[in-house]
């Protein structure tokens, strides 16, 4: 026999509404926290790439040696903490790079720099701009190279792109919230009669609106499930599909699923934080309507 | 136990539906209510079972002044009171078994120690084959058996039914009418409005009558 | 005296959530149409300004007049449709940039390129490729340098953006249809007393129809002005607030505002497109709804 | 005019609500239809304005077999139909000046056409200080008396009222009633579901009785 039924229906179109609502809501979301969490890795990713490979060049000077020199710079950059590794090139190196402007056929006779291929350690990169004057202090004619102007370029682009992703997803959020708090509402106006016959057989607030926190839970509960799957799959799909063409979104959305040791928690969170939002907000809402929909009842 | 005390209701800016009307009612009496459509039975009730405050006037329901009580204090005194509705207004996504027990749920009882009461209710009102069933598809008159049964299942202390046989067939009616008598012969006061001027005569009861919103006796 | 109500109710909460939900989807998916222009244009933007300008490098090799190969180079570029202009630097410029690899003193002694500035029309691009071929048959110590290692990371990285707001437009049509689908039941669902009295009373299942059409036009009309004047706010807010800072989102989104002639019936219409589609979408899961509703009515 | 030959009813895998009914009404007839709660009055009205097809047998409605009407020649038929709704099914919404007026803007009439004559018999029910109120705010008699409204406003050919005066006093029941007779007197085939013995013995009019879904004459 069927008995103690749930005192507000489990499945009715506004309440399916919301569940939509706050599904699209939180996939859109999680969509966003993404986006944002792919273009940080993004631009980790490329300038560690620039920023891992430095140059040094030192120039031959007539009144000095420059093989002593250059020996000099490797002991400096050997002594820094964060290089990994620095290597003298060859002189072929140099006179490669210069061919083009010069021609092969002068070179031989000319003074040509030295390069040092500096590879740096991407966890604790040493303070570029330190080691710049300290190679400068002690070798005069070496300059380091750091691509800085590649750079700044990209960080200018990333930083334009963070902020719009950040900006997208306050929008998100802003509109999810009129769309809940909306949605919310309706679900309350269809109950209406309910609660008012439950507040006339006696039923306290309290026991009302515990009877309706129960469904906005439910519905909450579901709605971040479904949004926070869609998400994942969209993720996942964009990180598998995307394999064939090196285009840096798949790559990047595989490194979604890549969580280093200590992130992870924080990833976590900020994907959970979305539903959790939603059903606080829902809640919220829900409890609103129903103390003005109890105050209007003596 | 129950007294009306010179009270007037309007609602919103419209005209007067109730006027000076004051009367009081015993522990254990048994009234009716009656007057033609529109007199104001139905609002009298409303104000009765608190759904609705009154314009002027005060009202004393088991020895407080309402008005007196607090928000929180309501609930435990509404609980005391049991109400047939004009319209039923039966919750349609709960059965007949969940509506008819809906009072004991609100009121915190285990379904283990209401449940046989609620089923021999249902029984006597004859809705067994129907307890399970959900009221959008019940007939008229069933729906009213539900909803009366809903309103005397906790053994109020003050009944309060509007017309609570207008959809069934005479023989029901008398039947349903012996429901309220019982009860009242335990000590629930009855107040119930209705049209039914035979079934009000056959009872014998005192008759209040309402005529455009003013009292006469 | 009130006469001639509508059919359906006009400002039920069922209805609201409809408005809501639509306006969200119209509000989202100009943000994403918004964002798929402005980066295209961004895109745009970068690479003229990256590809206006040309460097033609002409090397001294021994046995050549360099002062003929310069003149040489600069008459084809003048016969190039496309080049706006042509200018040989002098050779203080070349001295300039090689200065930090050589040092200065050994530079007067050695044979030094020269270096021509080619200024490119935007709008009528010469063939890049062709270019280079035919500078290096007419003056093979020349080369053409086009910047075009910047342009390619340029346009990989835009590529990637642009697929990821195409994909995100995709994703909130996909939701937005998914939950004015559910709003749409839920207003229909809500009124499915009324469209049963209507039936019974004897109207026309194209009555009830047009009844009910009426109320999702308004709605939509409604919600589809509200999203898009919420789109266009927040773009005009990224275009004033922006300004201070130079990070080019304010730039992009002023230029949103400042249409091209020709460009601007498309960027009307893909604005437009938003609200048409939210209504449509509407009318065909109202129509649907009704239609199953009706047939389970003898 | 109407045919009901050997109807049964179940719904969904129920057991039969109606079982072997058949009678017929000549145009111009008047009759009753009375039985206990639960008897099958109303599902077997429900079948006559075609809210329900019947498990069994066949109508025949204005002479012809319904079964064998397109979906869409129904709603004509429908709108010479006139129904009165055990739970009034007013709508919300509207007016009480546009719920009487509603099968007439249904049909397609301009409210210039039509606009005195709702008026008139807003009047003539007792609703004139309420024409222009929404139905929420109604009292259970005055409901009842603008579904009636809107039942008869289109002078339908046939009118079917499930139980139409359950909540009006006797006085205004046989106000209404008197309504349906005038009607009945221009024409129109009448049956009406009641409960109220005394008012059906005052019209001296044929009485069907339904028991159990059986049809008993
Ligand atoms: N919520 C309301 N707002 C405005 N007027 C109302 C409201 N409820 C009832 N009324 C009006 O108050 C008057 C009395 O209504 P009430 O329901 O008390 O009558 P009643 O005696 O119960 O009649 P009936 O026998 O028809 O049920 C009626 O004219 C009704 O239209
Ligand atoms: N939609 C439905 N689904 C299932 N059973 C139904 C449905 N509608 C009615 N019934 C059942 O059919 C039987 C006859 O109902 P009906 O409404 O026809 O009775 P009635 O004669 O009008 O009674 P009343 O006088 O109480 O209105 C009842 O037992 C009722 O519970
Ligand atoms: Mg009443
Ligand atoms: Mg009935």
């Amino acid at each position: 026999m069927s008995m103690q039924g749930p005192m507000f229906p489990k499945d009715a179109a506004p309440l399916r509404t919301l569940v939509a609502a706050m599904a699209v809501m939180c996939f859109l979301a999680v969509l966003a926290v993404g986006a944002i969490i792919l273009i940080d890795r993004a631009v980790t990713h490329w300038s560690r790439g620039l920023a891992t490979e430095l140059t040094v060049q030192v120039r031959e000077v007539s009144n000095r040696d420059v093989e002593q020199d250059v020996a000099a710079v490797l002991a400096v950059l050997k002594e820094t903490a964060g290089v990994r590794e620095a290597e003298a090139l060859p002189r072929a190196a140099s006179e490669e790079l210069l061919a083009p402007w010069i021609g092969a056929e002068g070179l031989d006779k000319l003074p040509v720099p030295r390069l040092i291929r500096v590879l740096i350690d991407d966890k604790t990169p040493p303070d570029i701009a330190a080691l710049e004057q300290q190679i400068a202090a002690a070798v005069p004619p070496a300059r380091l190279d750091s691509h800085r102007r590649w750079e700044a370029e990209l960080r200018r682009m990333a930083g334009t792109l963070s902020i719009l992703s950040w900006l997208v997803l306050a929008l998100i959020a802003l509109s999810a919230i009129a769309m809940v708090v909306s949605a919310s509402r309706a679900v309350l106006a269809a109950n209406q009669s309910i609660v008012e016959v439950l507040h006339l057989v006696g039923a306290e607030d309290r026991f009302i609106a515990r009877a309706i926190d129960r469904r906005f839970l439910s519905a909450g509960f579901y709605a971040g499930l479904i949004g926070l799957a869609g998400g994942v799959v969209v993720f996942a799909l964009l990180g598998f599909l995307g394999g064939a063409e090196a285009n840096g979104v798949a790559e990047a959305a595989r490194s979604l699923f890549y969580i280093p040791r200590g992130e992870g928690r924080y990833l976590l969170l900020s994907f959970l934080a979305v539903p959790l939002a939603a059903i606080i907000i829902a809640l919220l809402t829900s409890r609103m309507t129903l103390m003005r929909m109890l105050s209007s009842m003596p | 136990m129950l007294r009306v005390d010179n009270i007037g209701l309007r609602y919103g800016s419209g005209p007067e539906v109730l006027k000076h009307v004051t009367f009081h009612m015993k522990a254990g009496d048994f009234m009716f209510l009656t007057g033609p459509s529109g007199a104001g039975k139905s609002s009298l009730l409303r104000l009765l079972f608190l759904a609705q405050r009154p314009s002027k006037g005060t009202i004393k329901l088991f020895g407080t002044n309402v008005e007196h009580l607090d928000r929180s204090e309501l609930p435990r005194v509404r609980r005391r009171i049991g109400l047939v509705f004009q319209d039923f207004r039966l919750l349609d996504h709960l059965s007949v078994f969940d509506n008819v027990a809906l009072p004991l749920r609100v009121a915190g009882e285990r379904l283990s120690s209401y449940r046989q009461n609620v089923l021999d209710l249902i029984d006597w009102v004859g809705l067994a084959p129907k307890a399970e069933v959900f009221p959008d598809t019940l007939s008229g008159g069933e729906k009213q058996r539900a909803a009366i049964a809903r309103a005397v299942i906790a053994k109020p202390d003050l009944l309060l039914a509007d017309e609570p046989t207008g959809n069934v067939d005479p023989v029901l009616a008398r039947r349903l009418l012996h429901l309220f008598a019982a009860l009242n012969q335990q000590g629930t006061t009855v107040l119930i409005a209705s049209h039914d001027e035979s079934l009000m005569q056959a009872m014998q009861k005192p008759i209040l009558r309402l005529q455009d919103g003013v009292l006469r006796r």
